[in-house]
């Protein structure tokens, strides 16, 4: 897990001072600096622009409720599995504070009750089941809470043979539940192999960023995989593997198209065209279905 | 084999007594020899003492020893025989996991396990027990070979994880390990895998996913190594022992979660003292595993299979899962 | 198209009559009119002359002629959708071998054909259509998701054959290629392979195990590229159309051989001269094969599929094949 | 196909004229001249060392025969398939003889019918059913003979689930019978997928040279790989490829020992080691066996 501390969004606003930002609705009177080219951007222009830099095509982070409004019918997203609450198993304590308060702070600030949110929606008329992280919930990492949804998301696309969609942002496993986080990679991978068997689509969704314990089991486990440009992605960061190997990486290292270039993904898809690319994968596994049953 | 790790220096200064008597040869007197063997019993009881209660920093000082027998030591001294298999028949053969076909009390089973290596060269031809995505790849060649031939599985983990380069990530690391997460969790055969050394995550668990999960008692399995953990955490690495405490990693701690199915004995002070009894100890554990395993019909196989990693998970408001 | 091949001199002559007569634009007399309408007529029948019968080594030229329809031509022209896929998961995206899901008609098939590209940069990048294992391993990738989801697979073949580097040789092309001949074999799902150009040796045989094997009628598809067997059986490539003569490589020689299962028509003067028909002979031809065989129980298909190859082959005093 | 007119052995009279050999067993008053190191060899001593090269362990090419002798026990190989013969499908005239004369001149020279020997037979007292090249026949090319009698024998091993070991020493596809020689690749190896699912094991034993269709088939699909030392082993030869790419190859490549170490293969084995090593492997497989049924 890369819990980063940099945030989603850098928010500037228009009298010159700085302020962390949520990758919720920006207040109108923001303007928005780009991470990559330093454009000053109008928030509410970005808004419309589906959080992509006009400038440079920088694919600033959604939050988990945007990415659902961006990809789903209206109203026909119906989220499942939302009860469940992390138990802190390990009573972690953490040098300056405690598991539990993050969890509870995380919650407060994002509105979320962890990391991922799972539901039943339609995309383009086609039912998916639909699995969406919020990176700003503890870098979108996983624990128990996120796997368990996962999971049932996955067993339900089997139960009902209806197409599974895992939109990853994480920085991977989560610390603060320690091996029950690492077990998580394995349960959703079987339920995977499961999907596999029955013959269920799984189209995985890599955004910025999908690293560590994520990357290493369902997001390069899609039957397709799709990834929005310029994410990294990788099982580690870059500035970690720099460490390892005392070397600079090239700047494209571990970059969506980096993956695609060695052959790890199916395709760079703009934001702005992801819905439509799913909806023309998914009829395209309906005509398969249809004449097979 | 000389006590060398921090924690047991007091037992060190008494072998550094022993020694001294019994570098005097024939002139040692009657006394001297009595105190000797008072002395012996004495690093005896210490060392027993130490290694009941280890601290779960001395546990992962323990794990990693480097006199710790690894794979091929176990294969030596466990197996009749054993064919190595080379190669992911992809890109190359990554000598840091090693498998072939073994007997094991004339059960021919597949054998995979990390290799960090026993001298300098060897280490570095081992890549010090860090895998390459191409050393899963053979892994999970190995693992559908034994599959066909209803062979079971068993697995060793002694690694610090996957290796972390550029070259691995141009591979794919990630979905190296992946695919062998999703094609263990299905595997038409019982599979046992047993942390003989460092459980470092994923590039542990990639070769870990099976039936029966054991764990020799002074190993450790955690989600990253401490070091790894300590920097995620805290931004340094010198934190390690605090995480390796709150993170619960060490076998006795995974045993109570449920997550150990169970603790292989070790010698006292621990299973690089004594190799021959490391290796029977495990031999025993996995004879035994294998024994309940292989009786299980492959459809209910899986099927506990699958229910036992989907349960796994720990968050309030449960609703009871169902596997069917 | 000008007709640019050397066997087409005659024609090309009789094009260039035309195009002087027609630069003179308004100030053509009506003679001249009527004797570009017979000039036109006669290209018709010298084009169809010379194509009916087509020596082995001109079938060469037109099948590997540069302006000869792709596959990523035919997706265009046939389908109304495609959704390419990349990359085979373990090392790279080789562009000489292009596929993905595409809708034919309505039906989700899995399309996999050869590259060759069209102009010079496409060409680099598709590495002229000589694929490199990771390409082989791409096709097999889609072929078993193919598998996985019941759509047939519709493969093009067009190269001249795998390529042969020294880094293909240690990433495994024997082994690549090989492992696609068995899976193809037992794939459980109907597959139609076409050459569309050149059918060059085992490079274009691992995307050619199929249920129906088609070819266009200017197509060869050889054991070796004729170069290569020159070079093997005289040591000299110019000896290319004797070899091709002698191995009977051609459409037709395959057709009456038995081991291509249908000639599908290519608009006179070749697929070149115009691609929408050449397409919608394709098309027509795909869409027989794929109807009948997509109604086969899979148990059969794979019987059939199975007795198809097994009965290849034409030695003395053979005892009767017997296939259960 | 690669017929190398260079023959299986160079031999060296003592009297120091030089005569090409067969394969069989030479005169005992030959000294014959290593291809590797130059030593000259006593042809008994050589023959003795199983024609491995005493000073520097070359492994001189084995006829079929040879082969069998080497890996079976005693009087247990039993021929089938012996009848079959090449039919010249395609009337093949070549520049300056025909296939059918070329074929006639091989059986004459080597007292083989094709470039391929198989039976049943017993190594360390396990049945396998065996298959063996022999390069001196028109450089162990596969056609349709070739193809045929090694279908058999894969069938034979599926049908009696019994091991099969082929043990390969050729250039590739046979080129006087054309696309039927291609398709031997495709044939033998929908065989040996059969043989896969049924749960029979097949043993790949590459010996110099196997390269070409050859490589690209069967040769490359066993479920255990072995190879003698010093093959040449690859889809083309290094000739092909310095000529395809116009640089040097370096002097390991496609050797035994260069595809072990690109993850191709699972071990180099001496000839001496050989026939022990299978029979642990044949051993290996049978305890598997036993419990499995
Ligand atoms: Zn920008
Ligand atoms: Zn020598």
């Amino acid at each position: 897990m890369r819990d980063e501390s940099q945030p989603a969004l850098e928010a500037v606003s228009q009298n010159g001072s700085s302020a962390v930002a949520t990758a919720r609705p920006l207040p109108t009177n923001l303007a928005v600096k780009c991470p990559n080219c330093r454009e000053l951007l109008v928030a509410k222009d970005l808004e419309k622009n589906v959080k992509v830099c006009q400038r440079c095509g920088h694919h600033f982070k959604l939050s988990a409720w945007e990415r659902i409004q961006l990809l789903t019918d209206p109203d026909t997203f119906k989220e499942f599995a939302e009860e469940l609450r992390s138990a802190d198993p390990l009573s972690f304590v953490d040098r300056t504070t405690s598991y539990a308060r993050s969890v509870a702070d995380k919650r407060a600030k994002t509105g979320l009750e962890d990391a991922a949110v799972v539901g039943r929606a339609r995309v383009d008329g086609l039912p998916v089941v639909l699995a969406v992280f919020d990176f700003n919930f503890i870098g979108g990492s996983m624990g128990s809470v996120v796997g368990e949804k996962l999971t049932r998301a996955i067993e339900m696309g089997e139960r009902e043979r209806t197409p599974v969609i895992i939109v990853s942002a994480s920085g991977g496993a989560r610390m603060q539940e320690g091996m029950y986080s690492l077990m998580q990679m394995a349960k959703t991978s079987a339920a995977l192999g499961r999907l596999a068997e029955a013959g269920v689509p799984y189209i995985s969704v890599l955004t910025d960023p999908t690293t560590g314990g994520v990357s290493a089991s369902f997001a390069f486990l899609g039957d397709v995989i799709l990834a929005e440009p310029g994410a990294l992605i990788g099982f580690a960061g870059p500035r970690v593997i720099e460490q390892a190997i005392h070397q600079r990486l090239p700047a494209d290292a571990n970059t969506s198209e980096f993956v695609l270039a060695h052959g790890m993904i199916d395709a760079v898809v703009h934001r702005r065209d992801l819905r439509a690319e799913l909806a023309r994968l998914l009829r395209l596994y309906r005509a398969a279905e249809t004449v097979a049953h | 084999m000389p006590y060398d790790l921090d924690f047991e220096r007091p037992v060190a200064e008494l072998e550094r007594r022993i020694q001294t008597l019994q570098r005097r040869g024939e002139r040692m007197r009657p006394d001297d020899r009595a105190q000797v063997a008072t002395l012996e019993r004495e690093v005896q009881r210490q060392t027993r003492e130490l290694y009941r209660s280890l601290s779960p920093w001395q546990r992962v000082q323990v794990a990693r020893h480097r006199h710790r027998p690894q794979t091929s030591d176990y294969i030596r001294l466990m197996c009749d025989d054993f064919f190595e298999l080379h190669g992911d028949r992809r890109f190359g053969d990554d000598r840091s996991i090693m498998g072939g076909i073994a007997s094991l009390d004339g059960r021919a089973i597949m054998l995979i396990g990390h290799q960090k290596g026993h001298d300098i060269k060897e280490r570095q031809e081992c890549n010090f027990g860090m895998p390459h995505p191409e050393g899963y790849r053979k892994a999970l060649r190995l693992m559908t070979h034994a599959e066909r031939f209803h062979m079971p599985v068993v697995t060793f983990i002694d690694t610090q994880g996957a290796f972390l380069g550029l070259e691995d990530e141009q591979r794919g690391q990630s979905q190296a390990i992946a695919e062998n997460l999703l094609v263990m969790a299905r595997l038409r055969t019982p599979i046992v895998a047993t942390v003989i050394g460092e459980g470092g995550s994923g590039g542990a668990l990639a070769i870990g996913v099976a039936d029966s999960l054991l764990m020799l008692e002074n190993t450790f399995y955690s989600v990253a190594a401490p070091e790894a953990a300590a920097t995620i955490l805290w931004r340094d690495a010198s934190f390690a022992p605090d995480a390796a405490a709150a993170m619960k990693i060490g076998a006795p701690d995974l045993r109570d979660m449920g997550l150990c199915d169970a603790l292989v004995p070790e010698p006292v002070g621990g299973a690089h003292r004594d190799h021959e009894m490391a290796a029977a100890h495990l031999k025993a554990a996995l004879n035994e595993h294998l024994d309940e395993l292989t009786r299980v019909p492959t459809a209910i196989l899986l099927d506990r299979r699958y229910a036992k990693f989907r349960n796994i998970g720990v968050y309030a408001r449960p609703v009871p899962a169902t596997v069917d």
